[in-house]
């Protein structure tokens, strides 16, 4: 499924997300969060940007529908703590969904009024210079105390605000670690399963870590990867790497 | 002094005339030394002669208060007198800046970010530099984030008398099937 | 368009209104599409109606063209309207650039905007127009911002004999706790 998104960095990953589920689709089934998350990952991808601040802000969009995709690829239980925190998380997502939309929705209206308003200019004002004198005191009640202290207030050193991480679920395992093991373990099975991958006893983080990990790999073209549709098992197949195609950085291959 | 009176008529002009905002007209009552009621009427009166004698410029009420502005007719000449003028439409980040500004002031910048997704830090310097929204305070909490509000002159712009005439934000939310929609896309049921 | 068309009438009045600067004959001439002279004659019958209507403003020629001013007969009613205008009371974005300009002048605007985190360009205007602070010089570097300081009339205001008398900052820079315990007055004074 491909279609044109209208896309500017400024106007930001939530308004990318709602155009992405408000799209009209010809079958509602198919609206999932694996189709909206590969439409949001194909845009930012195309998103031309050096905006690092605005890039970022994709990027923890991403990272959130990533992690909410990644729930629907492992079996799961209703009373899994973790699967709650995913629905909190989801329930969070569409809060904020629903009230950019509804701030985007008001100020279409404001340009609607703008535009109707548009057409008077009004002068810049000011009086005669003569009758500047009868202005009124613009520093009254203000002593050189209270300066002095607005002036100190001013300069003093800013309290560095905390940045905010409560969206960071914490990670045992670091995705760059895990590629090197996913690495090494591919090289020997050369095909296996995500879910043999991850093993009985992975925590729903460390399966996230993997499937974080198993896309770097692809991006380096070092596995393919097939899912036949949503919610099929994904195989993985190690590819033997072209002759002079290794580029710095990527796992180290056997000779 | 009374409305017969020709100085009344002048004096308001020169007033309107110097005034960088609009003013109210208790204000003008103050002023000129005449009831509310009639600086009303005069006002009125005012308006209609304007438009009956095809004046370059008319009276309007916007803000709390009465503001002289070039008649809309004449914009087209206006073009290369008012650098107002010369700014391009505004940007879609711009008018959703502008309304998350408008409806949750006093709002910081971090609060505009988790509400659009997006830092509006440019954006918000856009809106300042064309007067539309300003500082309007600091926030007492850590950090002493700047505090923006809008201006009169968006209130004028938008011909507003106050901030009460715009439109409930409740009207603008998503309907329930928009919302249904919404949810199904970030996955029902996990 | 011609002499006779309301709309040239219109426009220039419009014209008139809005711009900041007296107005040159031929740069009405071109935005009207009339000869000069006609533009002329069309000025001097509307300074004319004016008076005789008995407006509220005069046009004027001026240096470099012709300008609406307010009539000095309402100059009465504008000093009353000036001085019992809502005292347009110091906002903080005000003082805290003032502040700034104090402690650090000569300063450019890109150095406020630094300090202060925000653009001071609206704030800067209204120090300037009501004379406590003023264009300094220019700084010699790339760009040749726009360097400000205060004026004499600030000194004066706050009671200072020259800018040596402002407390000094540099030395003892008390921390945000530290102000807001002076403030709420705990701590010594100055």
């Amino acid at each position: 499924m491909s279609f044109a998104v209208h896309l500017s960095v400024f106007e930001g990953p939530l308004d990318l997300l709602l155009q992405l589920v408000s799209k009209d689709r010809v079958d509602v089934a198919d609206v999932t969060i694996a189709t909206i998350t590969e439409d949001f990952l194909r845009a930012v991808d195309a998103l031309d940007t050096i905006d690092l601040d605005g890039a970022s802000s994709f990027l923890v969009l991403a990272a959130t529908l990533l992690e909410l995709k990644s729930v629907k690829l492992l079996p799961h239980e209703e009373a899994d703590p973790e699967t709650a925190a995913l629905l909190e998380e989801r329930d969070r997502l569409l809060q904020r969904l629903v009230e950019y939309a509804t701030f985007k929705a008001a100020s279409e209206a404001l340009s609607q009024v703008l535009d109707a308003n548009e057409g008077y200019f009004t002068r810049a004002g000011g009086v005669p210079e003569e009758l500047r004198p009868a202005l009124p005191d613009l520093l009254e009640g203000v002593t050189l105390e209270r300066f002095w202290k607005v002036a100190a207030k001013v300069f003093a050193p800013r309290v560095a605000q905390p940045v905010d991480t409560s969206f960071i679920a914490p990670m045992r395992v670091s995705v760059a670690e895990m590629v090197e093991v996913l690495a090494e373990e591919l090289r020997r099975r050369r095909f296996t399963s995500f879910r043999d991958l991850c093993g009985e006893s992975a925590s729903r983080a460390d399966v996230v870590v993997r499937f974080l990990a198993l896309l770097e790999l692809f991006r380096q073209q070092c596995v393919q990867v097939e899912q036949p549709g949503p919610f099929d098992g994904i195989t993985v197949r190690w590819r033997q790497p072209r002759l002079g195609a290794e580029r710095r950085g990527d796992p180290e291959e056997p000779r | 002094m009374s409305l017969l009176d020709p100085e009344v008529w002048q004096a308001v002009e020169a007033i309107l005339f110097v005034a960088e905002e609009p003013v109210a007209a208790p204000e003008l009552a103050l002023v000129l030394e005449l009831p509310v009621a009639d600086v009303e009427t005069l006002m009125e009166e005012l308006a209609r002669s304007y438009e009956e004698q095809g004046r370059g410029f008319v009276l309007r009420r916007a803000a709390g208060g009465y503001r002289l502005a070039s008649h809309p007719d004449a914009a087209p000449y206006l073009e290369r007198f008012v650098s107002e003028h010369k700014a391009p439409r505004m940007t879609q980040a711009a008018l959703e800046t502008l309304a998350v500004v408008a409806y949750r002031q006093p709002v910081s910048r971090a609060q505009i970010a988790e509400i659009r997704g997006v830092s509006p830090d440019s954006v918000l310097r856009t809106l300042v530099t064309r007067g539309l929204v300003a500082e309007v305070g600091r926030d007492p909490g850590p950090g002493n984030a700047i505090l923006y509000g809008t201006t009169v002159a968006f209130m004028e712009r938008l011909g507003l008398m106050s901030l009460a005439d715009l439109p409930p934000l409740a009207g603008f939310m998503p309907t329930t099937a928009e919302v249904e929609r919404m949810e199904s896309g970030l996955g029902p049921g996990i």
